[in-house]
């Protein structure tokens, strides 16, 4: 055990930090539920790309820098710290990269990583349907083999980023005498192909951050299915595996959250101390997210070993989840009267963007598997409670 | 010792909340939504014309003549509608407390709030900022050493856009004609009162909203199917609508003693009123915490109503003093030496 | 609606609280876990059968005082602020005795009531079995009918007080065809009828407040039968509603430990405060033991008009032993270092019954039904889930 | 950045794990209670036999002169069985600190603590109590500004039972003539040191207890049948379970940061184990809260061995600094002015 970073690391820091001070936008940019603010962030993207700083843990010769997940860690730290834009791409960095690179043809790595590093491309995720929502197996989408083509009907929904997205990645019943895992194939589909509606879903914000997805005879090349035809299983599991575990929620956002708990607990102290619950929930925060912090980096550290991540994925979805709900719940408290005011309200000095994250952080134990069903797959696999 | 509403209340609530469900729906909340100014003519007339507006004006002054207890039950069903119009704020803040004010301000104004023609709104500085200011004709304005009643043209606002679409927040500016109608003690019980009522007001739409948070979540996990049957079978979302059910039920009871503390004039009614508003903001927000849960990823839309109720109670939880002023109010009570407490203090 | 006493009431309780001023004992008694113990409070109910403030719910011709509900929650005021023994007797006076007076025969209530209310009589609960916990229906002991007796054999298990009391009132299966609810009859046992062994449970500090108790061939007129033959399970269940409903949990106790917590917190209010969690865990603790009051009133008061008690019981029973293990959890912390010291450490300064009152706080939740059995009646008969 | 044990360090653990469950059974804890002095004088021969007294002792001294980050997952191990016999106290605490003090305690006594014939207590000022002080042949007491070795006869002892009969708590009174070894700085250090290492030992076991009681409930619920399948399949026992399992999870980075902090004596050590303690402590009596609910009436009897885990994870929460001690310094550090908090300030 060394608890301290490496020469090399400590350089990888200071390298992106000065890049990240000359390069993030003075002004933050809108949100990417806006169409304007997509553009902002589709134009960012580019420009950490130009960088080489968009996919840092994709291999060099795809435009990465091959980070090890400590130096990946160190990026993101970085990167929170600097309050650098959200990332549009999340989906294509974090879900769909990995899996091209795990399942893709030398010819769909080709195809597709480039342009989705660049921000050319920005995905959407095609997963749940409006029966198929934590139970993925119940997919009725189909996709009807045609000579060299699919035929694509039926819909799909809770798709993030589709509103302004290029293409979308998901699971279509190929069989369709199939029944739950089975039969199951995993298609690239470009949203502008003909046959397709997207209608957006105003969130809680009243902004379209997903939408629901409707297939009318798409036609779609068979070049465009990622891994065997009926093994869309294997291939998806891969995928929520890397949306569940390590890699979509670094400790950085956490941590930076908390600081800011605490600047604005000190803020507002003698208010706040009023309810000594507000106090206790803050220095509950710091722990959490300090705790979430080091358990990140010792999984990464015996994962660099070779060690697997298992049921124990799911622990970290809830905690992380949790952790931001009573963090933004705790800054509501403490806003009091101001907590309900939209951040442009001319009298909402200092509450920054607390509500926004409040209403993102309702999202936190629903998505990807709510925490109902990750407590289940603790108790089952991890634990080895009875079915 | 009788700690229920009378016949006569159940059914007067009864026969509100038959209008409120059929009258008040989610699309009229949503139609409302979309209005400049968030307000519904219509609806607030056909208030007034149930005697709501006037429900707690003097009989003299054109109204039912009843209290806050006799209202709380109503306010409770504006939560369950999750009423856009300000009749809580109306009927169980303003009224009451220029009933109090009494003299010309009343006789002039009470008349025409109960008929529904003039609108009347309500704060003080605790809140900083007043619902539907800019729509009322007349404005009461309570800070502890001075209180107002302003005509439009005695003040001016700036609009504060809230998470609940309902809700229209002015910062309010005194114009250099303004004068108070009372200071000192007079000013400071008048701020009490406003804040109390206030306060109550919260507490009990807080009730409602729970109620109507669990009872749309209830029947959504038994029509939504996962895993082949409704989720509302899945042990899991049971207890989350058992856990709100339990915190709500034991809600319900401190808001209707505060109620009757306000309407007794009762010693500790304050301190009733701060108990109640913390208990039942709380369970309103368990309830929005949990339902958002179980409805899964439908709750984070638009589409669905639950975000009608979720946001009203996000809102109402820092209206009329926040979690911090009310916890303060119960230590200062019960850390205070020589504290009446334990078995046997409660209605002493 | 009119919250306050009338005259009557006020000098009602002005009446117990002398004679509790004048009778309680000035030495706390043992713990009636102990053999000494149980003798102490079986005098002690002698006592206040004397002054007829035993039974003061029964009728006056059974020795009590025909209280309604709210002249029984002042009853209980005083007694707790009296800290007068804790009740022997109170499977007698709040389970069986309500029992007997709506299923018994005319010569059983007067055979087994008065002997109850002086205490010559303490009965133990027989309604768990090694296979039957949470599961009542599972019931497998026997009572085979032959003349007119009952042939018992059988085992029960957390028999409460079984240890040295004199009867047992319990469930057993007469019709061994039968299955879960059906084929119950309700029999009430002499503890000390050849065949029966009482084998003790210590629980938790040591001591044995429960008992298994062995049926071999126990021989009972049929006499003790109370209610019909198999209609065990709706005499229980009436039972059971009084145990978990309002009857059992006044709410003068818990008002009582509130008193008490924000006394230790007042006394130990520096070393408190460096944990702010523990000031609002007491505030929260007042205030949840005051709703509990205000809501016991008000159902009292609707009972006294007519109303009935449903599956709210249930949502009673989860508050109370939440609200008394966060009460005692808290005081735990706030004793820090001391928490865990024996009352008669000697240097236990401070400390009281918190240690004692923390581990008997663990068995709320868990008997008369789980609090998660008491969960999914809230969803399926209060709210309506379905099943 | 390397967050892991060694292949050694884990073989080791592994090697004293398989020990302590074979030997250090329930019925054997069971059985040191009923003795008098609580002590299992075989076994403690045993874990002398093993290392493990002198584990920390330097060769030098004829020990394994190794750390307490080589310690702490034995630690979780002894936890994990509830070892009765002090040897977190001993090899964690006392032997770390007389090895700080130097000079000729040490070199007279850490000899005799490594084979095993020299019990040492350990204690300090916070506490109050000192485990087995009246079974100790040498007493290390740490006061702010004084600093103790005492040998039996300069102390006396009175014993205080704990709700864990296999804690052997006792009052020490200082003989007359007792003198301090250190004062001033050193003292303060060395009391740090006491305070800081004694913490950690708690948080260890509390995590290996933690999973103990995880483990239990488990098997217990898996085997146990109600309703006509095991209770373990009921979603709200799982629930409860899984809920212990995230907690538990999250607590174990932050005790080994500690005690890598420790072993280091880096800057900010006392902070990273107020921490860890806190979580550790935490996630312990999680887990006894809801294993007792899992087990029902079983888990309130002292048959089934639930209890003894419970009891010991109870009775750490407030040993060697309580949760108010420990927030406190955690508060102390983050509402400093200037403290680095934030992403990228962990490792700093």
């Amino acid at each position: 055990m060394k608890l301290n970073f490496t020469e090399q690391q400590n350089a990888f820091r200071e390298e992106i930090r000065t890049w990240l001070a000359e390069n993030v936008p003075a002004e933050p940019l809108k949100t990417f539920d806006t169409e304007e603010g997509f553009q902002q962030h589709r134009e960012w993207e580019a420009t950490l790309n130009k960088g080489r700083w968009g996919m840092v843990t994709w291999p060099e010769d795809l435009g990465g820098r091959a980070c090890d997940l400590i130096e990946w860690l160190i990026f993101e730290e970085e990167y929170y710290r600097a309050g650098a834009p959200l990332r549009v791409n999340q989906n294509g960095i974090f879900l769909l990269g990995p899996t091209l690179m795990e399942y893709g043809t030398q010819e769909q790595k080709e195809r597709f990583l480039p342009r989705m590093a660049t921000g050319e491309d920005v995905w959407a995720q095609g997963w749940s349907e409006p029966n198929a929502g934590s139970d993925m197996a119940a997919i009725r989408s189909t996709a009807k083999r045609e000579g060299d083509k699919y035929i694509i009907n039926g819909q799909k929904t809770w798709s993030t980023r589709a509103v302004w997205a290029d293409w979308l990645f998901g699971m279509f019943r190929t069989d369709p005498e199939s029944e739950r895992h089975r039969g199951l194939t995993f298609i690239l589909v470009p949203l502008d192909t003909p046959g397709i509606t997207v209608r957006p879903i105003p969130q809680l914000d009243g902004l379209p951050g997903f939408a629901e997805i409707f297939f009318d005879n798409v036609e779609v090349d068979v070049s465009n299915r990622l891994g065997d035809e009926g093994a869309g299983w294997s291939v998806a599991m891969a995928t929520a595996g890397f949306e569940r575990g390590l890699m979509l929620r670094s400790p950085a956002r956490f941590q930076e959250t908390a600081r800011r708990l605490v600047e604005l607990y000190r803020a507002n102290q003698a208010s706040a101390d009023r309810d000594p619950g507000v106090r206790d929930a803050v220095i509950r925060a710091w722990m959490d997210a300090e705790s979430y912090c080091l358990s990140t980096y010792q999984t990464a550290c015996r994962l660099s070993q070779g060690g697997k991540i298992g049921a124990e994925s799911s622990t970290n979805k809830i905690f992380w989840s949790e952790l931001d709900q009573n963090m933004h719940g705790t800054a509501m408290s403490l806003l009091g009267a101001r907590a309900e005011l939209l951040p442009h309200a001319p009298d909402a000095q200092g509450v920054g963007t607390w509500l926004d994250g409040w209403m993102f952080a309702q999202s936190g134990p629903i998505y990807a598997g709510t925490n109902e069903i990750q407590r289940n797959i603790i108790a089952e696999r991890m634990l080895g409670m009875p079915r | 010792m009788d700690f229920t509403f009378s016949e006569d209340q159940l059914l007067f609530r009864d026969s509100v909340r038959d209008f409120l469900v059929n009258e008040v729906t989610p699309e009229r909340v949503r139609a409302s939504w979309e209005k400049d100014d968030g307000r519904d003519a219509e609806l607030w007339q056909q208030l007034a014309e149930l005697g709501l507006c006037g429900m707690t004006v003097p009989e003299d002054f054109g109204g039912l003549g009843m209290n806050e207890l006799d209202f709380v039950l109503l306010a409770q069903e504006c939560g369950y509608v999750a009423l856009p119009e300000p009749l809580v704020n109306t009927a169980l803040v303003a009224v009451p407390v220029l009933s109090r004010l009494g003299g010309e301000a009343a006789s002039e104004y009470l008349p025409r709030i109960a008929s529904g023609e003039l609108r009347v709104a309500v704060g003080c500085s605790e809140n900083g900022l007043v619902e539907d200011a800019a729509q009322a004709g007349l404005l009461l304005w309570a800070e502890p050493e001075a209180f107002y009643v302003l005509t439009a043209e005695q003040f001016s606002t700036r609009y504060n856009p809230s998470v609940d679409p309902s809700r229209r927040l002015y910062a309010v500016e005194l114009g250099s004609d303004a004068k108070p109608v009372a200071t000192g003690d007079q000013a400071q019980a008048l701020y009490q009162a406003v804040l109390d009522r206030g306060a109550l007001g919260a507490a009990a739409q807080a009730l409602g909203l729970a109620q109507r948070m669990i009872d749309i979540s209830v029947q959504y996990s038994s029509e939504r199917q996962q895993f082949g049957k409704p989720i509302g079978s899945f042990q899991a979302v049971k207890h989350h609508m058992a856990n709100v059910a339990v915190r709500l039920e034991y809600a319900k009871a401190p808001v209707h003693r505060a109620a009757y503390a306000l309407a007794e004039d009762a010693a500790g009614a304050s301190e009733a009123v701060s108990h109640a508003k913390l208990v039942a903001c709380e369970a309103a927000n368990l309830a929005a915490k949990n339902s958002i849960q179980v409805h899964g990823a439908m709750g984070y839309t638009w589409e669905v109503d639950l975000h009608i109720f979720m946001k009203k109670a996000w809102a109402l939880a820092g209206s009329f003093g926040d979690t911090g002023f009310h916890k303060q109010r119960i230590a200062e009570h019960i850390f205070a030496d020589g504290a009446a407490l334990g078995a046997g203090t409660t209605f002493a």
